[in-house]
């Protein structure tokens, strides 16, 4: 049943995010991104990550999608746009970079077996009992206060300067 | 499960990369990145079962991450949209010697 | 000027009674006219006295010097050294002065023939702007000319060579307004440097091979530091011929001195006939025992000598400038000095020198006079002819009426340098020729004979042109031309009777009816003494007999009538045929106009050697400093770098998607390596 | 009373020209100098300048009378540590060689800047501390006896002239610095690498690290090294001289220069170069530089810069470019001198050097004087000043003779005896050289012919104003030590004697040792022990026969 789930999903993924690049309308574009994600947060449910998976859906597709969506609609991108695919010369190259990069990554994820063997004492269950002793949310939010507090707060800064720098750099010029 | 979701995340960033390489619009190449992020994410995610719970920690702050660079990024495209009437990026070629 | 002890010198203790004025009075007198010339050109007074005054009282000392050398007998040379000029390592080199029996003689010769003409300079340069400066610049001359002669060492000869040089670069070019002037002044210059050249690079072989450049170590040094005939004193000496060469304008470098005539004509009279252009002669015969060493120099010194005399006389023959006709014939007696000293006979190449001093001055100034008297005439009728019109032969005719005095002292060293009799040149002259043939030069004995005759002819019709035949000086001119001032008469007739009476001061033995006087040779024995000996051991005796038979007085009698011949021939036919002035006259043909055009010798310098150094310089300038070194690689340099960094500035296209795709190459390259290693 | 204070006067000062502090102070005065200038208004600075370069003149000339004539080694000597553990001291002492060329400086710097008197009008404070800053620099490469502060002095020289050329030159002076700044540059950049290289080398050796110019001396070069830092050495004071492939930077440097900058460029900045292989270059590898090779390629380019520079400078309209190309063939013949390596060329070129900053610096400075008058420097464009301007005329010529050589003025006396040393070692080299005496002749006197003699043909000539007091005051001094220096070099030829014999025979002492693996037989500081006789008995060298050799020459060691 896991095995089809994680094809169907999979699948889903990446055919709207093929379509994703080669939709003409931005617009369209935006929504199957939104597909994407969705497919994304269930996988995420099949590899135990319930709690990223709920993040994803509300933080990724219900704020960045969203603020994609509107920026579309801001500049008012979706009526009369003229088809803005690169010519022949540029597909070649980013065919033949995908192609290599696909290669490469296949060869690179390989070894994953033995990193499983290597990571063989943990597996899979040491996971689940970890979110059954704290809980789903627990297990991610203990060491996020504890041992990674420092970056926690770093990002709350961060924040601040992504909503300042988006402010002045979007605001209309008024002098 | 793991080599399959790594293989699928390796797909997932290379349909990322052509999309960025291929498309002219600023708007499209942002989602594409949004694309590379989440296959990078997906893959966290997968090996976190194995390695241990930092996977998913590291993935919340790629989200954080990835929020903020969207809203600034998008930020400057309204910005140079006012500019040029237009996000194809051929225009912007101010960034040379 | 304090005079350093002298280490004892070796002769009778004579002491020089002082040296150092001789050379110092000049040098005075430069000083004083060159400040009168710079602060008041005006003022006459000053030049007048001091210039002639200063050369007048070195020649008393010179005369005192002689008259003291005589009564002591002294023959070993006395050497006054006043500072150290150089000294580095072990070369050291003092300035000092020479005081012998052959410097006296020079000195007598240089003093007294410049006193005459300082004299005569003062009539003749009388109207000239320039009057201080003239003069400043003579005293200048006779100071290094006596430099020169009195010189104890090489450097300090070299010092009055290149001075007199010098001086004669600024007195040719001294009207310097004209162009043409001053080219043949740079002309001279520069054609005395190539002499000069080689002069110098003798000294180095000297000084490398006997370690000192003073004459007295030098001449010591000399027969044990070179072998006899040895290639080092041949080069030696031949380097030393080609400073000589180049001083005494003899084949090839003497087309500096027909030039020269654009000087002032007392300067060419002092300059270009009686000093200068003697020390090449005096060089060698100062430095005789080198010369003797090297027989294959001393050879090609006499068929140097014998080669320009005749084709000197030969050019002589038709030349229509009266100043002209005499500097030829200037060249063509020193190749006879050159071909005296060449086969050793030294003592008769000087006195030749001694002799020809007076009657080529005389010649030279009465040509002044003439000069003189047409100007003033040609103003005073209100027209300015240009210089050559006035100095023109075919311009003249029948002046002896109107110049008697002039005329009669003209034809006195006309006849002086034919070789007549009772005159100096037949003396001097004569006695080269025979030691010549007494020396078995066949050859060289007949081309001295031969230009004997031509001499006679070009100084006949020199004469004859200017003085006798029927005038060709415009009506109006001809009333007023007078004679020169008395300041100017006064040099000439002493001149006159010194080229009579010079003769007699060496009466050579074998002449016939004759007493055998040889003073003069005598006199400058002991200088000699040391090469004749040489010569004697190596060379042999002078036979005494001609290279065809007959003795020294059946020659002397043979030359002195070929000579009178060829003069009595040439003056009546002169004064006998109705010339053309020079604007009608027709350029000579044929080979008349082959000497007239001086064998086309300028214009192969010119055309061979002149221009293409200049066209070479040029090339080397533009083709090679600016072109290549200063094109291809300084500026080329340059440019090269700009270019590749335009080239490379074209990689940054501005569209971002290139910088993208150059980011994943490079991601690849790293994955690969990853993997990969 | 009076006699006290004289006496206690004379005996300081006598004791502070024996010591160090003379040099310190004449290297470091003019600093002052800078000070001041920048400190008072435009109008004082010249006089700021004048005073100071006039005083520091007279501060150096006493040290021509102090000098301990028959000693060859360094004198008035100090060493103070600067940056210890580099081994960096402040060393400075002055020896025959220096002395010359330091009173040269001393003596052409207030003429330089006497000569630009009114011409300077912009920016005045600033050119005349730069012409300060330049005699620091000058002084200061002729007194350092410590690599690093030799190095220190030479940068500071540069920037200097740098300024001079580009800020106050005429129309091309942009061009002309930056060709001048790049040319000497890339040399001292390549002497900097020697540098570095020997010191690690004498770290090496001797263990503690010292920039010491006595140490440097006794440092044995490994064999293969040494002919690559003697060409590093030989490049940078080769472009300085400049022989002749390197030569391109000077014409423009000096026709675009102010007349002081000209001045100075010629009179010594181009001794430099001399100086530097005097000092350094040869000293530090003696068996390169007695190389029979390396040597002749010397020779072959110093003979071509005495030829072909003379033909060059025959046909320049410009007069400055001509006097340029004179001053590159001057210094072939100084070359020729330094390369033949016999006690006679050495002291010869030294001295020549001297004669030539006078002969050519008063060149410059007439050209400058016609450059004021007329704003042009096209020789065409002069013609018959002697009627017009006689005492500039006057000087004119007898400068120019000055320049070629002719006996009894300054030139001849260097020329001939570097030739006179130069034929005892290389007969043939020392013809050709000789054929740069008529030469001579053949590029100065038709531009004498041109500007002085010939038609005066042109309106602008004949209003023309002969030497005010001021050029006049230039002009003496010049025109003094012109005849002076012809008519009696004897104290100049004493004081160098020593110096050039020592090093002449130094250089071959080692070249032997060194062949034999001996440790090397470098001049000492004063306090001289082991060190043979100041000169062993100069065998008379017999030269090569020219053609057909017939006394072997005894050869100097290989």
């Amino acid at each position: 049943m896991e095995t089809f789930l994680f094809t169907l999903f999979g699948g889903l993924a990446l055919a709207s995010a093929f379509v994703v690049v080669t939709a003409r309308n931005p617009v369209a574009s935006a929504l199957f991104l939104l597909v994407t994600l969705a497919a994304l947060a269930a996988l995420f449910v099949l590899l135990d990550a319930q709690f990223i998976a709920v993040l994803q859906v509300i933080v990724y597709i219900g704020a960045i999608l969203v603020l994609f969506l509107f920026v579309i609609m801001l500049l008012n991108l979706g009526y009369a746009y003229r088809p803005d695919v690169r010519p022949l010369p540029w597909r070649l190259v980013a065919g033949g970079v995908g192609l290599a990069l696909v290669i490469q990554l296949a060869i690179a994820v390989q070894p994953a077996r033995s990193l499983r063997e290597a990571a063989g004492t943990t597996g899979p269950e040491a996971l689940v009992a970890l979110q059954q002793a704290k809980g789903v949310v627990g297990a991610v939010a203990e060491p996020l206060f504890s041992d990674y507090l420092v970056p926690f707060e770093l990002t709350s800064i961060l924040l601040l300067v992504g909503i300042v720098g988006a402010l002045l750099l979007a605001k209309r010029r008024l002098d | 499960m793991l080599t399959e979701s790594l293989l699928l995340s390796a797909f997932l960033f290379t349909i990322g990369v052509a999309g960025v390489l291929l498309r002219r619009n600023a708007i499209i190449i942002f989602m594409c990145i949004e694309i590379m992020l989440n296959a990078v994410n997906l893959a966290f995610i997968a090996l976190s079962r194995y390695v241990g719970i930092e996977g998913q920690i590291f993935v919340f702050f790629v989200m954080v991450v990835a929020a903020a660079e969207a809203a600034v990024g998008l930020a400057i495209i309204i910005a140079i949209f006012r500019h040029y009437e237009s996000v194809d990026i051929q225009n912007f070629n101010l960034l040379r010697w | 000027m304090v005079a350093l002890p002298e280490p004892a010198a070796a002769g009778a203790g004579w002491e020089p009674f002082l040296p150092g004025w001789i050379v110092l009075l000049p040098l005075l007198g430069f000083l004083v006219n060159g400040a009168a010339a710079l602060l008041a050109p005006g003022r006459k007074a000053i030049p007048t006295w001091v210039g002639p005054g200063v050369i007048g009282l070195s020649f008393l000392i010179v005369l005192a010097n002689l008259v003291s050398i005589l009564g002591a007998g002294a023959a070993e040379p006395v050497v006054r050294s006043y500072w150290t000029w150089i000294a580095a390592g072990d070369f050291e080199v003092a300035a000092a002065l020479q005081i012998d029996r052959l410097s006296i003689v020079m000195a007598l010769v240089v003093t007294g023939v410049s006193f005459l003409i300082h004299v005569y300079s003062v009539g003749y340069m009388g109207a000239d702007p320039g009057y201080a400066r003239y003069f400043a610049y003579l005293n200048l001359f006779v100071f290094f000319m006596l430099v020169l002669v009195l010189a104890a060492n090489f450097p300090v000869l070299f010092v009055g060579w290149e001075g007199v040089g010098l001086c004669s670069y600024l007195l040719i070019g001294f009207w310097f307004q004209e162009p043409a002037k001053a080219a043949a002044g740079l002309k001279a210059f520069i054609v005395n440097r190539i002499g000069d050249f080689g002069f110098l690079v003798g000294l180095f072989m000297l000084f490398a091979y006997t370690g000192s450049l003073n004459f007295q170590q030098v001449f010591a040094a000399a027969p044990q530091a070179f072998t006899y005939g040895s290639a080092a004193i041949t080069i030696t000496t031949l380097f030393l011929f080609l400073g000589c060469v180049g001083k005494s304008a003899q084949i090839p470098l003497y087309v500096w001195l027909p030039d020269a005539m654009h000087g002032p004509t007392p300067v060419s009279a002092l300059i270009h006939a009686a000093t200068m252009v003697t020390a090449g002669v005096y060089l060698v015969a100062r430095a005789s025992v080198l010369f003797a060493l090297a027989p294959f120099t001393s050879g090609l010194v006499a068929g140097v000598g014998a080669l320009t005399a005749l084709f000197a006389a030969s050019i002589a023959l038709q030349q229509f400038d009266i100043k002209r006709v005499i500097a030829y014939s200037t060249i063509s007696q020193l190749g006879y000095m050159f071909a005296g000293v060449g086969v050793g006979a030294y003592a008769a190449g000087i006195f030749h020198l001694f002799t020809h001093a007076f009657f080529k001055a005389l010649l030279f100034l009465a040509a002044g006079a003439v000069i003189h008297g047409l100007h003033h005439a040609w103003a005073r009728v209100g027209k300015h002819p240009t210089e050559d019109e006035v100095q023109d032969l075919r311009n003249m005719g029948g002046l002896r009426d109107a110049l008697p005095w002039t005329s009669w002292t003209a034809w006195a060293g006309a006849l002086a340098l034919a070789g007549i009799f009772p005159f100096a040149g037949f003396f001097s002259k004569d006695e080269i020729i025979w030691s010549v043939g007494a020396r078995g030069l066949t050859i060289l004995w007949a081309v001295l004979l031969l230009t004997a005759a031509l001499t006679a002819f070009y100084v006949a019709r020199w004469a004859a042109m200017t003085f006798s035949g029927e005038t060709r000086v415009p009506g109006d001119v001809r009333r007023h031309v007078h004679e020169a001032p008395t300041v100017m008469m006064v040099p000439l007739i002493l001149l006159a009777a010194g080229s009579l009476v010079a003769g007699w001061l060496n009466v050579a033995p074998g002449l016939p009816f004759l007493p055998g006087v040889s003073r003069f040779h005598d006199f400058l024995a002991p200088v000699f003494e040391q090469a004749e000996a040489i010569w004697l051991a190596h060379a042999g005796e002078f036979e005494h007999v001609a290279p065809v038979g007959g003795d020294e007085g059946l020659w002397a009698i043979v030359t002195l009538a070929l000579a009178g011949g060829v003069l009595y021939a040439v003056f009546l036919r002169v004064s006998a045929r109705r010339l053309l002035p020079a604007a009608r006259a027709p350029e000579p043909s044929g080979f008349a106009r082959l000497l007239y055009r001086k064998w086309y010798v300028d214009e192969l310098y010119d055309r061979f050697i002149v221009r293409p150094v200049l066209r070479a310089s040029d090339v080397f300038w533009r083709v090679v400093d600016q072109g290549l070194i200063d094109g291809v690689f300084v500026n080329g340099s340059g440019a090269a770098s700009r270019a590749a960094g335009w080239a490379l500035s074209r990689l940054q296209t501005g569209d971002v998607s290139t910088y993208v795709v150059a980011v994943l190459v490079g991601v690849l390259i790293l994955l690969a390596a990853a993997l990969g290693g | 009373m009076l006699t006290a204070i004289v006496g206690g006067l004379a005996h300081n000062l006598s004791y502070f020209y024996h010591s160090h502090l003379v040099l310190t102070t004449l290297v470091f005065f003019p600093l002052l100098g800078v000070a001041f200038c920048l400190a008072l208004r435009p109008e004082q600075a010249r006089w700021v300048a004048l005073g100071t370069s006039l005083a520091e003149f007279g501060l150096s000339l006493p040290l021509f009378w102090t000098f301990r004539v028959g000693d060859p080694g360094f004198q008035n000597v100090t060493k103070a540590a600067w940056i210890r553990d580099w081994g960096i001291a402040y060393a400075v002492g002055v020896d025959g060689i220096s002395l010359l060329l330091i009173l040269l400086t001393t003596f052409l710097t207030p003429l330089a800047i006497l000569s630009t008197w009114e011409y300077v009008t912009r920016r005045t404070r600033a050119y005349y501390a730069m012409m300060l800053l330049l005699l620091t620099g000058m002084v200061g490469v002729f007194v350092a006896l410590d690599m690093f502060l030799f190095y220190v002095f030479w940068e500071i020289m540069l920037v200097p002239m740098y300024f001079i050329i580009g800020v106050w030159g005429h129309e091309r002076r942009i061009y002309a610095a930056m060709k001048f700044i790049l040319y000497t540059a890339l040399g001292s950049l390549l002497m900097l690498v020697a540098i570095v290289g020997m010191f690690w080398l004498t770290m090496q050796r001797s263990g503690a690290p010292s920039f010491a110019y006595l140490d440097w001396l006794r440092v044995t070069v490994p064999s293969g090294l040494q002919l690559w830092l003697f060409l590093a050495f030989a490049l940078a004071f080769a472009i300085k001289v400049p022989l002749v492939p390197f030569h391109t930077w000077l014409p423009d440097a000096h026709v675009e220069a102010p007349t002081a900058g000209s001045v100075i460029l010629a009179g010594v900045l181009l001794k430099m170069g001399v100086y530097g292989f005097l000092r350094f270059a040869i000293p530090f590898f003696p068996n390169v530089a007695l190389d029979a090779r390396v040597a002749m390629a010397f020779l072959v380019l110093a003979l071509l810069g005495i030829l072909y520079a003379a033909w060059v400078a025959a046909v320049q309209p410009d007069a400055k470019k001509l006097i340029a190309y004179t001053s590159v063939a001057h210094l072939g013949f100084i070359m020729v001198g330094l390369f033949a390596m016999t006690s006679q060329s050495v002291q010869g070129g030294i001295l020549q050097s001297v004669n030539h900053g006078i002969s050519t610096g008063a060149l410059f400075i007439l050209a400058g004087f016609l450059y004021e008058r007329r704003h042009t420097r096209e020789i065409a464009a002069f013609g018959g000043l002697a009627a017009v301007v006689p005492l500039l005329s006057a000087s004119l010529v007898i400068v120019a003779l000055s320049s070629i050589g002719l006996p009894s003025l300054n030139g001849f006396v260097g020329e001939f005896l570097i030739l006179l040393g130069a034929f005892r070692t290389h007969p043939w080299v020392t013809v050709l050289a000789t054929l740069g005496v008529v030469f001579a002749a053949y590029y100065l006197l038709p531009m004498v012919r041109r500007i002085v003699w010939n038609p005066l043909d042109k309106e602008e000539n004949r209003t023309l104003r002969d030497l005010s007091r001021r050029e006049l005051a230039i002009m003496l001094p010049l025109v003094a030590m012109i005849v002076l220096l012809g008519v009696y070099p004897r104290p100049f030829l004493d004081r160098i004697g020593p110096s050039a014999d020592a090093f002449v025979t130094v250089i071959r002492a080692d070249a032997w040792a060194i062949e034999k693996g001996q440790p090397r037989v470098a001049v000492s500081p004063p306090a001289r022990a082991a060190r043979p006789r100041a000169q062993p008995a100069q065998p008379r060298v017999r030269p090569e026969e020219p053609p057909r050799g017939s006394q072997p020459g005894e050869r100097p060691a290989r």
